[in-house]
């Protein structure tokens, strides 16, 4: 097997009392697509915030590409490909559609021009032909405010593949997206990372998505990493029925 | 699209159309119907303590002027403007007040970084300016001007004076201290007084320089250290609300029991502090004024004037206003003067000012004489702070008018290279004491 | 859009022009304003960025003083300018280096106390400045031409009206630039923008050191154009005014900062004419009003009668 | 050198005082409403004349000069009651929603207002009321000469203030509620806590509070116009050292400048106006938040 992408060992972190991570080893693969499901609180996103260095753990390791990213700063992370989107999507209120996918594609392809407009020629045609593949193209002048939900998850993951990034770590994407439209958008979604051969991680509650599109399911549960392997197995799995679906289901039945 | 541009071009002219009513160019040699005054005082900020009695004393003058025929027989009107915004609002009030208002001559300004920026402007704009009440000796020190003239003294009489009054009633000091405001004044008139005092009185030592910032609302570290300090005499040029609340605080704190205090300044304070002044402080006026002068008391212009101020106003007039007085009686001399030299016409402004220049003229308090360099040449009134039951504040007794000879440096000298040539010899010319009168 | 404010700027410079020309006196008031209107520009990149800077007045009195100091041995105008602002840029980049790591009361509070103690240098260093007596700055020539009174004025109200043209064209460039909407994405969310692999701080160290630049630009303008500096340039309700004026104008438009400088300086003119004594409240007043019924200053006004009334012709 | 260390601490405590009560009311309603309050200094000016208004009127019926202390206290209620509401409700309310920008200048344009008003009612000739500072008396220190007013009175207030309002704070319902409300207005919102109410509530109580300023300073200086905006800065000095809302941070930053002060015009005169700014600059290199002030969570 050849080296992964991404390479946690015995990450640990803690807020107050509660064990977010205790011990986690988890490894992505290139070009795979990752889900890690879990219930409430289990600590996905903190697994997402201290890859892209917004938290720092409190133990453990990192390895990016077999270089070690512990604790650098967000951006430094960036610059190295590891990009990520958002559970809530909190894009720069007062630009449009456009104008947010094309800081992101300023960002990667040279962001220190002043006197230049950012929507130049190749800036925004870049930025098009993303919102293209997220199916967003006759939405690029709205003004970021005036999106449903579903839009905005796409712009934010179009923002994000607009770095270009190796990996892709993406929060819920499907949360909030009216179950109706959440295949709609996955289909998107994944279709651009699998054009783009982006590898991807994303936190989901929802089995069905996870069952669709994940190429590979970790369940965290209690700070640790319960198992993880192909979607039917693990969603197969009894201990993981009970620990984490169980639980799940319940809870979006209340 | 035709009718947006219209609706612009309409607009635009609206704009313009407020602004080209007003200009109106005025180099009036023939008899004005009226004499535009344009005075800059401070109407706001803390030196309108000086400012606002300034104008009441110019709105009362000019009213008293107007009824008795005004200058040359037309009458005045004053146009007055705030300095406290500072230089570059000030320049722009200036140029308005000449260019669109069209006033005949200025009344300029109370801090002398104003009068400093005014003065070339008046140059460049050939007005008529008299300097009314700021005190620095730069201006024609460092500078001449054709239209720039100044009715009162400067800062080196004001700050000699008290030395050699000083050095006078107390000839055995040997310890200072000074608390000045921290701006150009306080650094000025110190600088003045240390380089005078040194060649006056050599061998004093100076204890402590306290410059609390401009504006202080609180001297008690200060009046701490100079408890502690214990020197002779403690010296401040501060004035306004500042040297009131100094006063107090040192009152309330027994520090006039130690130090002999020299205020040249504290004339303009005396109705405000009332007794808590005690007697025996070292008091100035920036000049040869006071209500209760000694040689003018009892002639009908102060009487009447103090009377009808005071009427008005409910209060004892200061110095401010006998610096108002001083550069409306100028203003008047010189235009009658002119036009008497002019065979009955109106003169241009160069006319004016050359009569400006050299002008003797009388006012509330006395006569004074315009020098040929614009300075003008006043008495110091000097005195010492006495209670008297007829007033609820202090009065100044053993009063010493200093000549302008033996405290003004000659035209053409700086005079603070000037005051550095003072000897010993100074303090004995003083002229006796004048002792208060009720 | 754009074209529209090019025919308004175009406007404007021939309405400025034209009351220099029918009102002598007002030339030197619209000089003062349109130095302002460079300085509050600077004002509102770091408005964009939500950033209220209350020390501007800072970089105003650097350029004034650098004119004051230099004028002895640097006589021409064209050359005082570009020393003025290179200045101001100079301080503006080592103080931005500070004081871009802070946000909000702080960085406004930060930039406060650095003019404040600039003031207070200003005052004390009394051999050097002559305290608040200021310095006197002879007029300089203009490109090696020793002019007189008039054709000076007008010539710096000319310079002044070509900076504010052509840096207010440069700054409309810079706005819809990354660096400029990277600066809008601060004030929304500037941690976005680090996960954009952007430094927030770098970001807003640009726009700080161009207002810098721009504010010691404004205050050299204005110390050729009143030839008298006092350390009241320094001074905080300086900087307090032209935040004043740039909520005034309105962060809309580039246009805005000169729009409300302009109408600032001509209230200002007028309160004063008709009440000498209450002109602050007059000021106070205005402001208050525009703020409560017009919260996108003058410009947002221009465009909701104006521009509306275009879209329906 | 040991007396002259004591009275530079004695000098610098009740400076600490003064600063304090100046800066404490624009501190708590900064916590709160975050508005940066320009108008707190005309407050201040205001609660001072009102102060020697009240003292001269007692003078002048004739009352005991020992009506003049609690005479203070009525002065700033009597502005914290009529001026908060009136600006809070007509002014401040309707622009809590916009940019913090334009809540600052909203203060602004009422000081510049305010500065006028002062002017019209009380004229600027400079004003003083020292019946308090005299009905007090001195007390001696070695044979330095104190006022009472200022060594214990002044201190005594500025420390009761403190504890009062931590007590308040800590303790009562209100003051929990504003509490919550100053560290996390959202949270507060949306546990149904009524905004309006504790914004209306603080903003009097802190506009009392600054009048409560002026009004003991009036009896040590004279009230001149302009007299506000030295307080303005200076108590943004303090707001900013002392971390967003921190009363205790505010009196720990009042005592570092008045002890640092009284140490400047003892040792170093030249550096007494730049004091606050120093420790300033000095606090947010070591701690960006203030003193007290934590880090308000980085939202993503």
């Amino acid at each position: 097997m050849s080296e992964p992408l991404l390479s946690a060992r015995g990450l640990a972190i803690a807020f107050g009392g509660v064990r977010a991570a205790d011990g986690v080893d988890l490894d992505v693969a290139e070009g795979e697509i990752l889900a890690i499901i879990g219930p409430n609180g289990a600590g996905k996103t903190t697994f997402i915030n201290m890859t892209t260095g917004y938290l720092r753990p409190q133990a453990g390791r990192i390895l990016f590409g077999g270089e070690d990213i512990t604790g650098l700063a967000p951006r430094a992370i960036v610059r190295r490909g590891i990009a990520r989107s958002f559970q809530i999507p909190q894009l720069f209120a007062e630009q449009t559609v456009i104008e947010n996918v094309a800081l992101k594609v300023a960002a990667r392809r040279g962001f220190w021009r002043a006197f230049t407009p950012l929507l130049d020629h190749t800036t925004a045609s870049e930025a098009m032909r993303l919102l293209e593949q997220v199916g967003l193209a006759q939405l690029a002048t709205a003004r970021a405010t005036e999106l449903n939900e579903g839009a905005r998850k796409l712009t934010d993951v179009a923002m994000a593949m607009a770095l270009e990034p190796r990996l892709l770590l993406m929060d819920e994407p499907t949360s909030g997206v009216a179950s109706a439209e959440k295949f709609a958008v996955m289909d998107t979604l994944v279709g651009a990372l699998r054009a783009r051969r982006t590898t991807a991680v994303f936190v989901e509650h929802d089995m069905e998505v996870v069952e669709r599109y994940a190429d590979r399911v970790a369940v965290w549960s209690q700070g640790k990493i319960l198992v993880a392997g192909p979607p039917r197995e693990v969603l197969a799995d009894p201990a993981v029925l009970r620990e984490v679906i169980g639980v799940e289901t319940a809870h979006a039945g209340a | 699209m035709l009718t947006s541009t219209r609706r612009h071009v309409l607009s635009a002219t609206a704009a313009l159309a407020v602004p080209a009513l007003l200009p109106r160019s005025a180099i009036a040699q023939r008899r004005p119907s009226e004499l535009k005054v344009g005075i800059s005082t401070f109407l706001s900020g803390p030196a309108s303590v000086f400012g606002v009695p300034g104008r009441n004393a110019a709105d009362l003058l000019i009213e008293q002027m107007n009824r008795a025929g005004g200058i040359g027989g037309v009458p005045v009107r004053s146009i007055v403007i705030d300095e406290a915004p500072g230089v570059d609002f000030l320049l722009g009030e200036c140029r308005r007040l000449v260019q669109n208002e069209g006033v005949d001559a200025m009344l300029a300004s109370i801090s002398s970084g104003s009068c400093l920026a005014v003065a070339p402007l008046a140059e460049q704009l050939r007005m008529p300016t008299i300097l009314w009440d700021c005190g620095t000796q730069r201006i024609f020190e460092e500078a001449s001007y054709r239209y720039a003239v100044r009715t009162q003294a400067n800062a080196v009489p004001e700050i000699v004076a008290p030395l050699l009054y000083l050095a006078k009633v107390r000839p055995d000091f040997r310890t200072l201290a000074v608390v000045n405001q921290d701006y150009a004044w306080g650094r000025d008139s110190w600088a003045i007084w240390k380089a005078a005092m040194d060649a006056v009185k050599p061998g004093v030592r100076v204890v402590a320089e306290l410059f609390p910032r401009f504006g202080a609302t609180d001297f008690s570290t200060e009046i701490t250290r100079l408890l502690a300090l214990r020197p002779d005499v403690i010296f401040s040029t501060s004035w306004g609300g500042e040297l009131d609340t100094f006063i107090r605080q040192a009152a309330e704190r027994r520090l006039f029991e130690r130090s002999t205090f020299v205020l040249p300044l504290a004339e303009s304070s005396l109705e405000r502090v009332g007794k808590t002044l005690p007697e025996g402080v070292i008091v100035g006026a920036r000049g040869d004024h006071w209500f209760l002068h000694p040689t003018a008391k009892d002639t009908p212009l102060l009487r009447d004037f103090v009377q009808s101020y005071r009427s008005r106003f409910n209060l004892y007039p200061i110095y401010p206003t006998f610096h108002m007085a001083q550069a409306l009686f100028a203003l008047k001399a010189a235009y009658e003067k002119a036009i008497a030299a002019n065979g009955g016409t109106w003169p241009s402004r160069e006319q004016l000012m050359d009569t400006l220049r050299g002008l003797e003229f009388d006012h509330l308090t006395g006569r004074m004489k315009i020098r040929e360099d614009g300075q003008g040449l006043e008495p110091m009134l000097i005195g010492m702070t006495k209670h008297v039951p007829e007033y609820p504040f202090p009065v100044i007794d053993r009063m010493v008018l200093f000549p302008p000879e033996l405290t003004m440096n000659p035209i053409g000298t700086k005079g603070l290279d000037w005051v550095r040539l003072l000897t010993p010899a100074a303090v004995q010319r003083a002229p006796a004491e004048i002792p208060y009168r009720a | 859009m754009m074209p529209r404010a090019t025919i308004v700027a175009l406007l404007g410079t021939v309405g400025i022009l034209a009351a220099a020309a029918l009102a002598p006196w007002l030339k030197f008031v619209l000089t003062v304003a349109l130095a302002k209107g460079l300085a509050v520009m600077g004002i509102l990149l770091l408005l964009r960025a939500g950033q209220v800077s209350f020390g501007h007045a800072l970089y105003l009195s650097i350029g004034a003083y650098t004119v004051a100091f230099l004028r002895p041995a640097v006589p021409d105008l064209l050359v005082l300018l570009p020393l003025a602002a290179a200045v101001a840029l100079g301080v503006g980049l080592v103080i931005g280096l500070f004081v871009a790591r802070y946000r909000d009361i702080f960085f406004g509070m930060l930039n406060l106390a650095f003019s404040m103690v600039f003031h207070s240098l200003l005052e004390k260093l009394y051999a050097i400045t002559k305290g608040t007596d200021g310095i006197r700055v002879f007029r300089p020539t203009v490109a090696g031409f020793a002019l007189e009174r008039l054709p000076y004025e007008w010539a710096v109200l000319g310079l002044a009206l070509l900076l504010a043209l052509g840096l207010g064209w440069l700054a409309a460039r810079f706005l819809v630039s990354p660096l400029g909407q990277a600066l809008v994405a601060i004030k929304t969310r500037e941690t976005r923008l680090e996960f954009a692999g952007v430094s927030a701080r770098r970001v807003l160290l640009v726009a700080y050191a161009a207002s810098a630049a721009l504010g010691g630009l404004a205050g050299a303008l204005l110390a050729c154009t009143t030839l008298h500096v006092t350390p009241h340039l320094a001074y905080w309700t300086q900087s307090g005014e032209l935040v004043f004026i740039a909520i005034l104008g309105g962060g809309g438009s580039i246009l805005g900062p000169y729009l409300g400088s302009v109408v600032y300086e001509l209230v200002r003119v007028y309160a004063a004419a008709a009440l000498p004594d209450a002109w602050q409240m007059v000021l106070g007043a205005v402001l208050l009003g525009i703020i409560l019924f017009a919260s996108r200053g003058l410009w947002g006004l221009y465009e909701d009668l104006v521009m509306r009334g275009w879209r329906r012709a | 050198m040991a007396l002259l260390l004591l009275l530079a601490v004695l000098d610098g405590l009740a400076y600490a005082a003064q600063v304090f009560m100046v800066a404490v009311g624009l501190t708590l309603i900064f916590g709160v409403l975050r508005v940066l309050n320009v108008a707190h200094g005309s407050f201040f000016a205001i609660g001072g004349y009102v102060a020697a208004s009240l003292g001269a009127a007692i003078a002048a019926a004739g009352f005991s000069s020992a009506l003049a202390l609690p005479a203070l206290l009525l002065a700033s209620a009597i502005v914290g009651a009529l001026l908060g509401p009136l600006i809070e409700r007509l002014i401040l309310a309707r622009i809590y929603d916009k940019e913090q920008v334009l809540q600052l200048l909203v203060t602004f344009a009422l000081f510049m207002i305010l500065e006028d008003v002062q002017k019209l009612i009380w004229g600027v000739q400079p004003i003083f009321q020292d019946a308090p500072v005299r009905s007090l008396g001195q007390v001696a220190v070695g044979d330095i000469v104190y006022t009472v007013y200022q060594l214990y009175l002044l201190p005594g207030v500025a420390l009761a203030v403190l504890v009062g309002l931590m007590w308040f704070l800590r303790r009562t319902l209100t003051g929990r509620v504003i509490v919550a409300v100053t560290e996390d207005r959202e949270a507060a919102t949306a546990l149904g806590i009524d905004a309006d109410r504790v914004y209306l509530f603080t903003f009097t109580f802190g506009v009392a509070l600054a009048a409560l300023g002026g009004a003991l300073a009036s009896p040590t200086t004279s009230l001149v116009p302009g007299i506000g905006v030295n307080m303005i800065v200076l108590s943004f000095a303090v707001v900013a050292t002392a971390g967003l809302g921190q009363i205790e941070g505010a009196a720990l930053t009042a005592l570092l400048i008045g002890l640092g002060r009284s140490v400047a015009v003892y040792f170093a005169p030249e550096f007494e106006v730049v004091i606050p700014y120093l420790i300033m600059v000095a606090v947010l290199l070591v701690r960006p938040h203030g003193l007290f002030g934590r880090p308000q969570l980085r939202r993503v």
